[in-house]
């Protein structure tokens, strides 16, 4: 990799595919390489392995930040990177481009999630993308009976449910601040929340401290999330769909929205490592994993909106999730690396990177 | 193989064979005259392990603490610089943090001396064999039930309709709820048998003559307990909180848990390991709990404790 | 110690407190691993038996606990045959540095898991080049369970002292017959009560694996904390748990019993 | 005055540890200012006694009365005596100065006065140098000392001391015998003393009981014991004797019962010119002579059947001649005769 | 015969512990057969001297021969000596057998050939019945007697035995005694017994060595030790003694130096009518008298000064008389008026 803030494509895609090497090992979040070992029904690797005798071994890892870390080993053929960490990866050398016309499968993922900044540079694509989902607003309803509209009542009239109000526990929440404070205070001059400058993203950390008088918890496994609703010791806070439908199904008095001031979320991206010593199997991979069913399979498990208007075919919950609502999937600010160089385009400012952004949120939570 | 290796000047041993002259016991002859060999090949493997493995990685991590890292590429620069640890020395953050994870740390080590001794002491001069060997059994079986699970169970303990608040509701309490209290709770809770192992250890070990002796000067219970027991007892209490004290300081899981908003310094070095891929900054805020520590064993060194852990 | 009724009483009303209080979180994940609820609320909606029948069924839970007995075993071997040589070394001589080698021994649990973990990881990785794997794991386990069997085995020496070895080479035996016949039973409850606690200690730690296990090594802690993020998993992992805790049982008797027996050896 | 009391009267005093009847219906008065010991084998229930007398067990019956109080349900601490134990018992983390004064500190006595009385107690066992020493730093001797200073510091009206001299050298016992004694007599506190060493109980005690199986097998001066002991047991357990069954007495004392000769008022000469009225004499041959220092022990395998041992004073004019295998003649005189009691007992059994 | 080589071979034999000379420049030749016995007070270096015939310590300097062998670099797994333990060093996880069978074992014995031997071991200290029973279960004399099995077993040419009965009861030390001596005639084993007991030394030995810090005070036989000490300390640690110092001698027995009389070679009387050639006399005060059960010790302070114990045997024809208080004569014999040498150490330090 290079010392520069520029992430550049140092590396030629590949041309053609070889024989699969036997196996693969990928890095993913949970529940996207699912074998069956925890809960039989839930399999998608097998099939794979069966039909392209590329064995499987996969890790999980919790957060994005550790996802990175692991794929410095060199241990690992292919990973699962939100928009968070796929810059940093490309950045780092740690992955290489993609080469989508090897990949049949990619034709029919939704163009609004192709060539985006967080999986492309300079028009060259390093991945394929795999799911997507927004972070909503959830409340509870019987504190609220009447459905928010605005990220306020995470924000401005957060000390109104003082104690019981819960943030996602990653330094990109700093982002959402920065969505809200683009509704409401365009004197900042926010264009896009992952390219916050020193004022921006000073106005951004103050809010997030003041709403952090009134945090009950920060979340980032949605285990505890989901017990916090169901129990009452959250009643408003961002959230994943998918934590949405559990709650529902256990007849908790929850409910989501998407708020008028848009929201951030997550597109995640199937990416090759650099130094992959299976590199053929992992591009089997990658297209299996953005066909229909396994797609479907995948996502639906993991809780998120699938790639394509096919997996939908597999899928009866793509409603809930929006799948393919071009017009829901444009108020989404998709998990970006903050870099110096402004990914919105300014250059005559430096922007605020990933590391201050860390920094920052230690010091948010106090 | 010869027979006759003995010197020949000594009688014949009237039946009895003298061992046979083989390579073990030449071997042996020889250790047992060069306690020095002896004490050289018994030393060989644990340190050469210890020295290994454990000080060049401590050292190693030490070390970094001096370097920094690039930003964007996570790589680690090793150029000597001092920055990490003037952050973490002056860092206001760090300041209250460390302040915050020494005071969980010792409440929390309170908690445990104050629960353990009763039911240490209970164990160890009460209770009939029979029933001490239950008790044994009862404090040790919790360690087996994973601590995440023992974690999250506490979670949902603690919760706003979990079970605490549904026992203390009708006495007008409340559940406490997620943060430094559950913290708190939590981790006395996961570090008990690690403090009353040691404790009754230590209390066994007190013989009973001792206590009879202070019984027949005419002390009571309490003053026995105070001027005898508790002094004798000492070194295993202060193992106890060895155990305790250094758990909690390092702890991060629980506190993401239970612990609502906060945080300790497990979680700021881990999220500059795990999330922020700043080893060097991990590195310098580890230091703060090395030094705590080696405060903590240096004060209590002459005491006797570091034989009792 | 003759205590006054009322002490012996108070006194063992407070211990069996604690102990409902020890046992009381216990009950809990014992009442979900029948709930209907997936998310551990309370109280439970429903019985049911579905997470036990998945529990078993479930490969990934079965092969995080043959990786965590793996894992457990090994460091626990190893620990033994460190923490004995070393206890020897430390109990039976008297040499410059005594002390520093006594603290080293100790440092691995007394400093922060975490501690441990990021200067491991970093060792390996970093400064070895060795790429992570279960051995790594194993390796990091028997670093700080070597304390545990120390201490065990050096409080039994210091017991027993030197004599029945010096009767054993009086009567002609050679230092390795000595350690065979009447060394190593003499030690054999404690190595077995070190051993017992280096096994627990290795199978529940969390941490330093988490910062030393190789991809696709998947220990009990390990599998629990991914569950964790998984939909639905959450009973499962306490079905685990309470058969962990009833199977825990059986070493920890055995190991009462036979350190019993020895005690009614001594006179 | 309560000293027109006894110090102790134990009634019907029993301990039973499951199916082991430790003390076996006791019953004993020890007057105030007494030297008593109780002498018996191990096992015999000495310690128990004790261990009663002081509150540490409670009696499955019987009572203990305390200066004419009974004491039999309270606590250890409540009571007037005070413990000087077979290992001392000091407390370790404690300087000696601390374990002397412990007893008035648990007492809430002031520090001031406290440190003068411990000293001056430690001064009686002459140990003031000692004072800032911790227990381990002494040695056997010093110890046993100290425990004595921290027992007698708190003036109880009975002191308990279970074998204090057990664990000590030959010499230094000795010493600490004479020691003793004397602090008792300067103190004139009762004391109750326990040992399995009958020469120490002989030279200590006003009285001595004897125990064995949990009972007392006889209580008396240790002239009276030494002298007339009623039965084998007491006989054969309080110095050397030589018994004769029913059938030797037959033959050797022309009478039938078990009767006891102390080997000292046996002698040996090479014919039997000794004899005179109430003299007995016996044939025998020489089986081995054991050179004792203070005297020489001959033992003499007699014509009629039983070994007997005669103790020879080392004195100024004694010309020691027997040798292995020579022919002599013992004689005793009938006044020496002791007959034993019907309740014989075995003797007890030991190794 | 290499018999006619002595036993054991010590020269210059040196052993210091840091700063502390245990043992120093030892120097002693013990012949085969002998039953030799070390005296000496605590710390005095008996134990070390044993450890390093074992081969438990490496001398600091000089030599260890065995029958004419230099073995002192030799591993002590490679000597013909075996040692009795003081508290029997009985291995507590094998049976009785096992342990008695242990050297054998180690010997590559055959395990039928070794049992039968362990079996006829422990029939010769008659514990055939125990062979099954763990040490724990023992008596502190079976356990001796087990010690002695296991290391007569393996027919060592010597035996050597620290303190062996100083873990025993009085009345069991005394029958292990005659027991101990037994085995010794029958087995015809060297034997090398420390002891800190005066008596168990002269009763059981040959030849005694006194040792004191670190050295051979005296050596010689009982008798010799008893009437001829060579110092002050000899005197005082071998039995009671009389002792007058350059002084007390000139006025008592008209001559200077440092003279000792033995108690049992004193009489008292109540007048000075005992007078005769070579008798001395002196009149004085009893002081108290103790009974000893086979004796009585008076002790009298002379009207010239020093303070002495006269032992009357407690025989037939003793008139006892005296009393606290009394005036009285003590007179002894000049023959047993032993001259003490020049080298007068100060009595052993005790307490
Ligand atoms: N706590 C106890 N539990 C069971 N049995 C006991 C207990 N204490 C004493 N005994 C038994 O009671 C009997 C008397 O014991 P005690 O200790 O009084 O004897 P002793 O005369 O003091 O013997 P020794 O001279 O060995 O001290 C013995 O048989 C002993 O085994
Ligand atoms: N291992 C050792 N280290 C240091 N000093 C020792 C050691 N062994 C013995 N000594 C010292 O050597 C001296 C002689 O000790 P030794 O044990 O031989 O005496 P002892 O005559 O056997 O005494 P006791 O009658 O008490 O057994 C003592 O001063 C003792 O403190
Ligand atoms: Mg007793
Ligand atoms: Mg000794």
């Amino acid at each position: 990799g290079t010392t520069s803030g520029t992430p550049t494509a140092t590396e030629e895609a590949l041309t053609e595919l070889g024989d699969g090497e036997g196996q693969v090992s990928i890095l993913a979040w949970p529940g996207y390489v699912e074998d069956g070992t925890n809960d039989p029904a839930v399999d998608w690797v097998t099939p794979f392995e069966e039909e392209t005798g590329c064995q499987v071994t996969s890790k999980t890892y919790g957060t994005s930040d550790e996802a990175v870390n692991l794929m410095k080993t060199g241990e690992y053929d292919v990973v699962a990177a939100s928009g968070d960490a796929t810059l940093r990866l490309i950045a780092g050398g740690e992955v290489q481009p993609v080469n989508t016309d090897l990949i049949p499968n990619y034709e029919g993922i939704y163009d609004f999630l192709k060539e985006k900044e967080w999986n492309s540079v300079d028009g060259q694509s390093y991945g394929v993308p795999h799911g997507y989902g927004a972070n909503l607003l959830m409340y509870n309803t019987d504190v609220f009976t009447e459905a928010p509209t605005s990220w306020d009542v995470v924000f401005d009239k957060a000390s109104e449910n003082a104690g019981k109000v819960t943030a996602y526990d990653s330094p990109i929440y700093i982002a959402d601040a920065a969505v809200y404070l683009m509704a409401h205070q365009p004197e900042l001059g926010i264009e896009n929340p992952y390219a916050l400058d020193e004022e921006q993203f000073q106005a951004a950390v103050d809010l997030l401290k003041e709403q952090r008088q009134s945090i009950g918890e920060y979340w980032s496994d949605y285990l505890k999330e989901i017990q916090a609703f169901e129990s009452g010791d959250s009643v408003v806070g961002t959230t994943w769909q998918v934590i949405q439908n559990v709650l529902a199904d256990s007849g908790a008095p929850t409910d989501v929205v998407l708020p008028e001031e848009g929201a951030t979320g997550w597109s995640d991206t199937w990416m090759v490592a650099s130094d992959a010593a299976n590199v053929n199997c992992a591009y089997e991979w990658l297209d299996y994993i953005a066909s229909p069913e396994a797609n479907a399979q995948a996502t639906a498990y993991f809780g998120e909106a699938p790639s394509s208007d096919a997996a939908c075919e597999f899928r009866e919950d793509c409603e809930a999730y929006h799948a393919g609502d071009e017009d829901y999937a444009s108020q989404i600010w998709y998990w970006t690396t903050p870099i110096a160089e402004c990914v919105d385009g300014r250059t005559d400012v430096e922007c605020v990177d990933y590391a201050q952004w860390t920094e920052a949120w230690s010091e948010i939570k106090g | 193989m010869t027979t006759n290796a003995t010197a020949p000047t000594s009688p014949p041993g009237r039946g009895i064979p003298r061992p046979k002259a083989t390579t073990a016991r030449r071997t042996s002859v020889f250790l047992s005259t060069h306690p020095r060999t002896r004490l050289a090949l018994l030393l060989s493997a644990p340190l050469f392990w210890l020295a290994l493995v454990y000080v060049v990685a401590l050292a190693a991590l030490l070390v970094t603490a001096f370097w920094s890292v690039d930003s964007f590429t996570g790589q680690i620069t090793t150029e000597w610089t001092l920055d990490n640890i003037i952050t973490v020395l002056t860092g206001s953050l760090y300041q209250t943090v460390t302040l915050r994870t020494i005071g969980v740390a010792l409440l929390v080590t309170i908690i445990d001396v104050a629960l353990a001794l009763p039911i240490a002491f209970y164990m160890a001069k009460v209770a009939s064999p029979r029933a001490r060997r239950l008790l044994v059994i009862a404090v040790l079986m919790p360690l087996w039930a994973s601590y995440l699970v023992k974690a999250y169970a506490w979670r949902s303990v603690l919760s706003q309709d979990g079970i605490l608040e549904w026992v203390l509701a009708p006495f007008g309490l409340h559940t406490p709820g997620y943060g430094l209290t559950a913290t708190i709770i939590t981790l006395s809770y996961l570090w008990l048998p690690y403090v009353i192992l040691p404790i009754y250890a230590g209390l066994e070990r007190v013989p009973d003559s001792l206590l009879e002796a202070s019984a027949d000067l005419g002390g009571k219970s309490w003053p026995t307990i105070r001027h005898v027991v508790l002094p004798l007892a000492a070194p295993a209490i202060i193992a106890g909180t060895i155990f305790s004290f250094s758990l909690s300081l390092g702890d991060y899981i629980t506190v993401n848990i239970v612990g609502g908003a906060s945080q300790m310094l497990g979680n700021l070095v881990y999220t500059n390991v795990g999330a922020a891929n700043n080893l060097p900054l991990a590195a310098a805020i580890a230091l703060i709990p090395i030094a705590i520590i080696f405060g903590y064993l240096a004060l209590v060194r002459r005491t006797g404790a570091l034989d009792n852990l | 110690m003759r205590l006054s009724r009322l002490s012996r009483t108070t006194l063992g009303v407070v211990a069996v407190l604690i102990l409902v209080l020890v046992y009381v979180p216990l009950f809990v994940v014992l009442v979900n691993s029948f709930s209907t609820s997936t998310s551990l609320s309370w109280p439970p909606p429903g019985f049911t038996l579905e997470w036990w029948q998945r529990a078993f069924r479930s490969a990934g839970a079965m092969e995080a606990v043959g990786t965590s007995v793996v894992v457990a075993l090994v460091s626990t071997a190893i620990a033994l045959l460190l923490g004995t040589l070393i206890s020897f070394a430390l109990q039976r001589f008297d040499f410059f540095g005594r002390h520093a080698i006594n603290l080293l021994v100790i440092l691995p649990i007394a400093l922060p898991g975490i501690i441990t973990g990021i200067a491991l990881n970093n060792f390996f990785r970093t400064i070895m080049g060795i790429p992570l794997s279960i051995w790594t794991v194993v390796i990091a386990h028997a670093t700080f369970c070597i304390v545990t069997v120390f201490n065990n085995v050096i409080a039994r020496l210091r017991r027993t002292g030197t004599k029945l070895e010096e009767a054993s080479a009086d009567l002609g035996a050679g230092v390795f017959t000595t350690f065979r016949l009447v060394t190593f039973p003499q030690l054999r409850s404690a190595l077995l009560a070190g051993g017992l606690l280096a096994f627990a200690l290795s199978f529940d730690e969390i941490i330093v694996t988490t910062f030393t296990a190789g991809s696709g090594v998947t220990t009990l802690p390990i599998f629990i904390l991914n569950n964790m993020f998984r939909p639905s998993q959450a009973p499962i992992v306490s079905v685990i748990a309470v058969v962990l805790v009833i199977v825990s049982i059986v070493p920890i008797y055995l190991a009462q019993r036979l350190s019993g027996d020895d005690e009614q050896k001594a006179p | 005055m309560t000293d027109q009391q006894p110090a102790i009267r134990l009634t019907g005093l029993t301990k039973e540890f499951g199916a082991v009847t430790a003390v076996d219906h006791v019953d004993l008065e020890i007057a105030a200012g007494e030297f008593f010991s109780m002498l018996g084998p191990s096992g015999s229930g000495k310690t128990t006694v004790l261990r009663l007398i002081a509150g540490f067990e409670q009696p499955t019956s019987g009572t203990i009365e305390l200066f004419g109080d009974d004491v039999t349900k309270r606590a250890p601490f409540d009571r007037d005596v005070n413990t000087v134990f077979q290992d001392y018992a000091l407390f370790p983390h404690m300087s000696v100065l601390d374990n002397v004064a412990y007893g008035l500190r648990v007492r809430g006595i002031g520090r001031k006065e406290r440190i003068e009385r411990a000293r001056r107690a430690l001064a009686s066992v002459r140990l003031e140098q000692m004072a800032d020493r911790r227990p381990a730093q002494l040695s056997g001797g010093q110890r046993q000392r100290v425990a004595l200073a921290r027992a007698t510091v708190v003036q109880p009206k009975v002191l308990l001391l279970d074998e204090p001299l057990g664990a000590l050298d030959l010499k230094l016992r000795e010493q600490m015998q004479v020691e003793l004694k004397q602090i008792q007599r300067e103190l004139g506190i009762t004391f109750i003393f326990v040992t399995h060493d009958q020469e120490e109980a002989l030279t200590l005690s006003d009285r001595v009981a004897v125990f064995n199986n949990g009972r007392i097998e006889q209580l008396g001066t240790p002239a009276e014991l030494y002298e007339r002991p009623v039965s084998r047991f007491v006989a054969d357990f309080v110095g050397t004797s030589n018994l004769f069954d029913d059938q030797t007495s037959q033959v050797l004392l022309g009478r039938g019962g078990t009767h006891s000769v102390r080997p000292e008022k046996m002698t040996v000469d090479s014919s039997a010119d000794a004899s005179g009225d109430g003299v007995h004499t016996a044939p025998g041959t020489v089986v081995e002579t054991i050179y004792l220092g203070s005297g020489i022990r001959v033992v003499v395998d007699l014509d009629a059947g039983p070994r007997v041992s005669v103790l020879e004073q080392n004195a100024r004019n004694r010309a020691r001649d027997e040798d292995r295998g020579d022919r002599v003649v013992v004689s005793w005189h009938d006044d020496d005769v002791v007959a034993l009691g019907g309740a014989d007992a075995a003797p007890a059994p030991a190794a």
